[in-house]
């Protein structure tokens, strides 16, 4: 066995140290009736060689984005990864370290933490921001349970235009607990419609997504002064957060908490995990917030250096009253964003960010000259957006996928009231030649 | 380094580690390590395309640093590093295992690594397919029915878990408040419990170390939706009367939660499923060697028995069957499910890492696995017994806990020796947990260890317990080799300093 | 380290090193890190197929060890070298450049690593067409005709050029016998020549670190095939009187060799082809950016003139013409070529690097690489000028050469400066090379390095500089803060240990 | 420019330290005539994510053992190669350090080479290893070199055994010299006919491969014995080492010099290079050895360490007096092979040396036995053998690439005399079912 050092002799000359007689001993504390009779019905050790070979061959299975032009979104997002960032946290001293709860040792992890807390709390506007959440549908979760126990109310109101999935999983997470939730509903034009009428007393937040799951950008504003009229919280949901280097910061706008997704920042797409749940907020509130937070301090020689802090609010101290059960993160998902950032840096990031636009913008336009193609929703958008298509959505994405295209979310399903529409996404991947073949599929034209 | 009296100690000698400041203490405007094409399509000013004050000015936050720069400052950050592939990581509770290059290189193939969570399945299958057989292989191993790979980490496992139980009473008609949890357990599980709304309810281990049945008996009711219970506990010890504890649980309508943290040491010797758990979740970044990466990301599956199968979350991947034809589909049509814990499918990524690891190891390698973790925990502890206190000695699992006992007058604590450790050479093991043991020092090996290597790291710790007597003041100073000594956590806590700011003292 | 007045200088904090025994020190019989799949043909015993006597006993000097344990040595030993992504390597003449990562990415592509030199070129057009345009490339950089990829590193380069020049001087029916070579030389140029039968006659740079018209003339006879130059020189000095340099050597019949080690200088600025240059080599691991790996691979292509076009070496790669369709071949029928130099076509990992690096900087990005190099360089002997003798004083172009002169009375030499370096978290720079300076110190900072980064190695100097003056014995006894303090070389050379073996004291 | 970190404003503040008015001034000591006119003739920089692009479609156009079953070797061989030599190779510690001169900041580098010259001792049988050459080739061109230095002698015998590239690359290295180089035939049964008459008291050395070129186990004692009969060496070349963990060290057989290529060792193809070059040889030659030689030695406080020694063989000691120009080696590369033996072991590289002769005997049985097939060569092999096929060896090859098989070498050119055939190689990677097909796609019969 290549992963297991011990020899038989190594064997014999441990149990005669531990003094037992053999193996089978060491197990003795376990009832004979509760071990295992036989073996486990699994296939014996494949080889380093075979196990390549089947893995690859599985792979082989799913397109990606090295097999087809790409223009599926929907909160995973295929943006160009930077060779250096896979080089970096490919140091073993990264990704074969555990969590840096021994500050000495781990000053490297931490350093990293602290560095991607100060930029998500630049990005986002806020004070403070955390070492990530599992996901941005469980930091959206996460969010509105914070505002829950800072507002000491039970109702939460969800944004049609939040993800579909972050809807649910908010659903499930609360479903455990005496809570309400209810549904804002989306306007005419692919935004939220005003919340105003449906905030109360009792309500702790409001929950909407910006961009939102349409590609709308939201008015936040409206939703923050609606909040904040009736002592709710605005969480304000990113998970194209590449969006925030052109967007005026939510911070800015009265989002008390903004939390998300920031797979878009160098993490693989990777079938959807492991993906980077961020989450930021005002100071006044870091007491309540979840998940682990890394501290400027001083050794005893009055160096700075990083540590692990306010963890009265983690489970390993405080369990059943900590402000969330969340324990492994996603370390090693926030070191890939803190490189990719490093690398894009203030500049590179903007940049990036005005191509995704204008790539959609172009695409738009393409649409809005296409007949048969239209464009249902009027709000401005950034790099996604929805495309209302001739006959079925599944057909016009069978067309674009005849000409090696993944062409956007089949939308029929979440957002009936669009007829057959497509969710269409156009990150820097794509080129004006891939972006004009799509038009032509999903119109149906020949190319 | 000559007369350095600190010097050598261990399996370490004297050297250096490379200064870095912050990234925006680096930062130059102007500068930047990235590119992008020709634009191909018109420019478009986000002004003209958006309502008015849409657009933000600054963005702070961010430095700029050319690929050398950024390159070079992650690289010395990583020295500042301890990890598994430079030495033994003994923290008990998190398995840090050897995690094998072949699962990283085959996550990184373009097929994984590249392909989206919501393309179509007939573009997926690859995906499904490894997905469908890894929840066979892990139902398989634990002795449950049915598996979630959906949980993003242990603890999310345990939410899942926590829920389908509630769903389960609920659908029965029942309200029940309390779930039963040992002082043994974890952290995490009082606090999934109570995100659950669930009063939690404190059951004390015996004299022995483990759960007896007397203590869950007398705290069952019809008002406890669940036990929740880890085994081999956290002070490494197997709970005996496991199938008892059930059936006193099971009597009264509850069910039990196994807590399968510890699952390394039971792999092909003894499985959940037959001792009467319900549901439990894997941390397939402890058992099935998937990194830990510096905190995650992780992967805590779940299993459960059939009674709970129609809450699991969705979606489901469904092998195809008759005139459906071959393959794999996601099934979502579940009434009762809990619904969705993820955004996608949970850490795929580390699905098919512990797949390759399942694959590489087969049936006699999982067993092998166990009995040489086993066997690495006890021969410390025998190594260990005669310089440290054993608050619970018996044979262990995969682990073996430790006290300060003996070094009540030294003025030495367990972060005393643990700091000290690091001067050996050595991440410390885990301390102060269980929180049952006074000073505990937790130490799980792991099957990765050689004899060897368990040797030195066994003399570095009866080295330390020497010269807590000796000389306490070098141990309560410790660590001496370190680019940084000891740092002030209290301060950290008093006074936050949670990001970098363009004034800030940090 | 508090109290140890060695620690925090320079760029570095006190730190620890782990120790590692030979990995035949850690083998235990019995341990693997390797599997094989179940053989499915039948066994075979050599003895059965092979004469008497042809089968091996033991196989010494294998060890053995587990997957865990032989990444962990070398995991371990790697943090014991110095290296670019740790910081600045001003080796002189070795133009330790960035090496991009995506370089590093692309030659992993299966259709350039896992492909075979001598599958047919129908399966092998991707490559060919690569290395074909980096022929041209090359070409265009340099101001030659024609471009050869096949030599292995610099010195097989030389030796190319030497036998082309002399297969050059055959054709006539001329017997040349010697080479001219400045003193400022490196050590490889003689060499080559000696290798090819050549007498090797030293010319002396003059006063000014550049070689004179006159000294040439005087050497130049129709003994002489060739002289080989480099420029810019070892001291950082372009030869400025290269064009009348080579009008003398031609005028007598011999060629000129240009050294193109120092291009690096001279990208997109001055071509070595326009300046009278008949062949030359190309260090792709040095100008091109390709990693030094720790002393190799490298790649040393040949650029020739037409007059030499016939007898580079073979294969060559030609692009498909007319009704030969399109794509590229590998052509054999050259009847004067010098022969082979390489099993294959050379470090063909080495192109596609070079060819990756030469496409990210476009014409731009490699004149702004000369530029900042030549500035870097000519910045740092600004900053030293005062703390240092400068040999030569003028302006430099890629690197710059000091001397230990001021340190005469002090008792510290360059080996000594060199050494207390490391304590300041650098590598040291090329030392006692070129011959012609005493105690020279070599420096090429190349473009990769930062302004802060350039002044903080300048202050490193500088102080080291104090320190030999007030402290000279720190100086001498340096490194103090690496795992091994100054090593042994005499006791290395007197009583040479060359492997290990199982007695061995070492 | 990503890779270059100066921004106008460090410029300027350089250029005024230096006192010169702008960039050109730095240049002034070129004459204004020597200075290029315009642009150099190339492209713009082009993108990260386009020159991924670029190459990864170059790349494509390449077969490879990922997209075809192997059974091409001559002189490089398609072995599986453990994803622990990449990942150690990767550590940038390694790659991207320069040639260990500075010993105290190189220890990392400098043992890895002590640990392969031992390890090379071993399986040659030899005293003393260096930290490698170019290639197999120059490694044969170099211990000739070596063996007239030795002897004083400039006749050398080179077996028609020897890789006719090897072939090549002696004659170029030596055509400079006063040396005279003579073919020793290949004998009916694919080995080197006896050389005893071909070898005279000019004689400096016998070169024979083994296995030779055409897979054939050479008879090591008589080319000895010839050899020392008249004052000659015998330099042994091995270009597929794992030959060696089954075969009786020809250091016991009386080789002087043992040389070749150790691309085996978990060196990629990599289009045949970088690959590793080895020489060994006998203690009493190590002064007129080539190439860098690491020795242990002791630091001030008496601790081992290692470092380069007897550096007064090399040129940058020695220049014109030097054993070899050699300087750059293959560092790299050596590392990937020690680490690669390292993680094989003793038994695994035995075990897998007995794989690959299993395989080759199964498919040589298989050609036996298939009607138009047979062996031409009746010596012994390891895991090589040539095949003799119907019609032409081109149209056979042909037929195998049809059926998704890269079958291995035509040899009409380099041995006419065999008729048409095909040098087969048989690793690890062929599976009995691929051997099965290359056997019908050779014989030309249906699958
Ligand atoms: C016993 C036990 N239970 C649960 C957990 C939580 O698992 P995770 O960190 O994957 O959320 C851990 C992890 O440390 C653990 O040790
Ligand atoms: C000036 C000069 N010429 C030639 C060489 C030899 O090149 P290589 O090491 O690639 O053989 C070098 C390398 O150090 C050099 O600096």
């Amino acid at each position: 066995m290549r992963y297991i050092p011990h020899t038989e002799e190594d064997v014999e000359q441990m149990l005669d140290a531990i003094g037992v007689s053999g193996l089978d001993a060491l197990f003795a504390n376990i009832p004979a009736k509760h071990r295992l009779a036989g073996d486990l019905a699994l296939p014996l050790a494949a080889s380093e060689q075979e196990v390549l070979a089947e893995l690859s061959e599985l792979a082989e299975r799913n397109a990606n984005t090295t097999t087809h032009a790409w223009f599926l979104g929907a909160g995973a997002y295929a943006h160009f990864i930077p060779s250096a960032v896979d080089a970096v946290v490919s140091r073993s001293e990264f990704y074969t370290a555990y969590t840096p709860y021994q500050a000495e040792i781990s000053q490297g992890t931490l350093q990293a933490i602290f560095e991607w807390q100060t930029m998500v709390c630049g990005l986002t506007g806020l004070d403070v921001a955390n070492a990530s959440m599992y996901d941005g549908a469980s930091a959206a979760a996460e969010a509105a349970l914070m505002a829950m126990r800072v507002t000491r109310r039970s109702r939460v109101l969800l944004a049609r235009g939040l993800h579909p999935h972050y809807r649910d999983v908010v659903r499930t997470y609360l479903g455990g607990l005496r809570a309400e939730v209810v549904d804002a509903p989306l306007g005419e034009d692919g935004r939220t419609a005003d919340v105003a009428p449906l905030v109360d007393d009792a309500t702790a937040c409001v929950v909407v997504q910006h961009p939102n799951f349409f590609g709308s950008l939201e008015d936040l504003e409206a939703a923050s002064a609606a909040s904040r009229a009736r002592g709710a919280l605005l969480v304000v949901v990113v998970n194209e957060p590449l969006s925030l280097a052109l967007l005026r910061p939510p911070g800015e706008l009265g989002a008390d908490v903004v939390c998300g997704e920031a797979q878009s920042f160098g993490v693989p797409l990777g079938i959807g995990g492991p993906h980077l749940g961020f989450l930021a907020t005002r100071t006044r509130f870091v007491r309540q917030m979840p998940g682990r937070l890394v501290g400027a301090t001083v050794d005893s020689e009055g160096r700075r250096g990083f540590v692990l802090t306010l963890a009265t609010r983690e489970q390993h101290i405080r369990r059943e009253r900590a402000t969330s059960n969340i324990c492994t993160n996603q370390g090693l998902c926030l070191l890939m964003a803190t490189v990719y950032l490093a690398l894009l840096g203030r500049r590179g990031l903007r940049r990036l960010a005005e191509v995704n636009l204008a790539k959609a913008e172009y695409a738009r336009a393409r649409v809005r000259e296409t007949a048969g193609l239209s464009l249902p929703l009027e709000a401005p958008t950034f790099n996604e957006f929805a495309v209302a298509v001739p006959g079925s959505a599944e057909a016009a994405l069978a067309r674009a996928r005849d000409d090696g295209i993944v062409g956007g979310l089949d939308l029929s399903t979440h957002a009936p009231e669009l007829g057959s529409a497509v969710l269409v996404c156009t990150t820097e991947l794509a080129s004006r030649q891939q972006i004009d073949r799509l038009v032509g599929a999903l119109a149906g034209g020949r190319r | 380094m000559s007369g350095d009296h600190r010097a050598d100690v261990g399996n370490t000698a004297g050297g250096f580690a490379y200064e870095e400041p912050l990234l925006f203490e680096r930062s130059r405007p102007g500068r930047t390590g990235y590119s992008l094409p020709e634009l191909d399509v018109p420019e478009v000013a986000p002004d003209d395309v958006w309502p008015a004050g849409s657009v933000r000015g600054d963005l702070p936050g961010l430095p700029e640093l050319s690929e050398v720069d950024v390159v070079r400052h992650f690289t010395r950050l990583s020295t500042w590093n301890a990890s598994v592939d430079l030495g033994l990581y003994p923290l008990g509770s998190c398995t840090m295992k050897y995690n094998p290059k072949l699962n990283e290189q085959v996550a990184r193939l373009p097929g994984f690594a590249a392909a989206h969570p919501l393309q179509p399945t007939a573009l997926l299958q690859g995906f499904l397919q490894l997905a469908f057989q890894l929840e066979q292989q892990l139902a398989e191993i634990s002795g449950m029915d049915r598996v979630t790979l959906q949980p993003a980490a242990g603890a999310q496992g345990e939410l899942a878990g926590i829920m389908m139980i509630r769903a389960y009473h609920e659908q029965r008609g029942e309200r029940r408040t309390r779930v039963l949890i040992p002082d043994t357990a974890h952290g995490t599980n009082p606090a999934s419990a109570a995100l659950n709304g669930y009063d939690v309810v404190a059951i004390p281990s015996g004299e022995d170390g483990i759960l007896h049945p007397e203590a869950v008996e007398a705290a069952m009711s019809p008002e406890v939706a669940a036990l929740m219970i880890t085994n081999p506990n956290t002070l490494g010890l197997f709970e005996e009367h496991i199938a008892r504890i059930a059936e006193i649980v099971h009597a009264q309508g509850g069910l039990v939660y196994g807590d399968g943290a510890n699952l390394n040491a039971l792999l092909g010797i003894s499985r959940p499923g037959d001792l009467g758990i319900d549901v439990m979740h894997f941390n397939l970044h402890k058992t099935f060697s998937t990194p830990h990466g510096g905190g995650g990301p992780g992967s805590g599956p779940v299993g459960v028995k059939n009674l709970l199968a129609p809450y699991l979350p969705v979606p489901v991947v469904r092998k195809l069957a008759g005139d459906e034809g071959d393959g794999y589909t996601l099934d979502y049509e579940f009434p009762q499910s809990i619904g969705r814990l993820h955004a996608s499918f949970g850490n795929a990524g580390m699905f098919i890492r512990a797949y390759a690891y399942i694959r590489s190891l087969g049936r006699e390698g999982l067993r092998r696995c166990a009995e040489m973790a086993v066997l690495n925990a006890n021969y410390l502890l025998a190594r260990l017994r005669d310089a440290y206190h054993v608050p619970y000695d018996r044979p262990v699992m995969h682990e073996c806990v430790l006290s300060d006992h003996r070094l009540a007058n030294t003025g030495v604590t367990t972060m005393d020796l643990a700091k000290r450790l690091i001067d050996y050479g050595y991440h410390p093991p885990t301390i102060y947990f269980p929180l049952i043991v006074h000073g505990a020092l937790m130490i799980e090996p792991t099957e990765s260890e050689s004899l060897e290597g368990l040797d030195r790291f066994a003399d570095a710790l009866i080295a330390i317990a020497q010269e807590a007597h000796e000389n306490p003041e070098l141990v309560r100073s410790a660590p001496h080799h370190t680019r940084r000594s000891r740092l002030d956590e209290t301060r950290a806590a008093r006074q936050p300093v949670l990001r970098w700011q363009p004034d800030s003292s940090s």
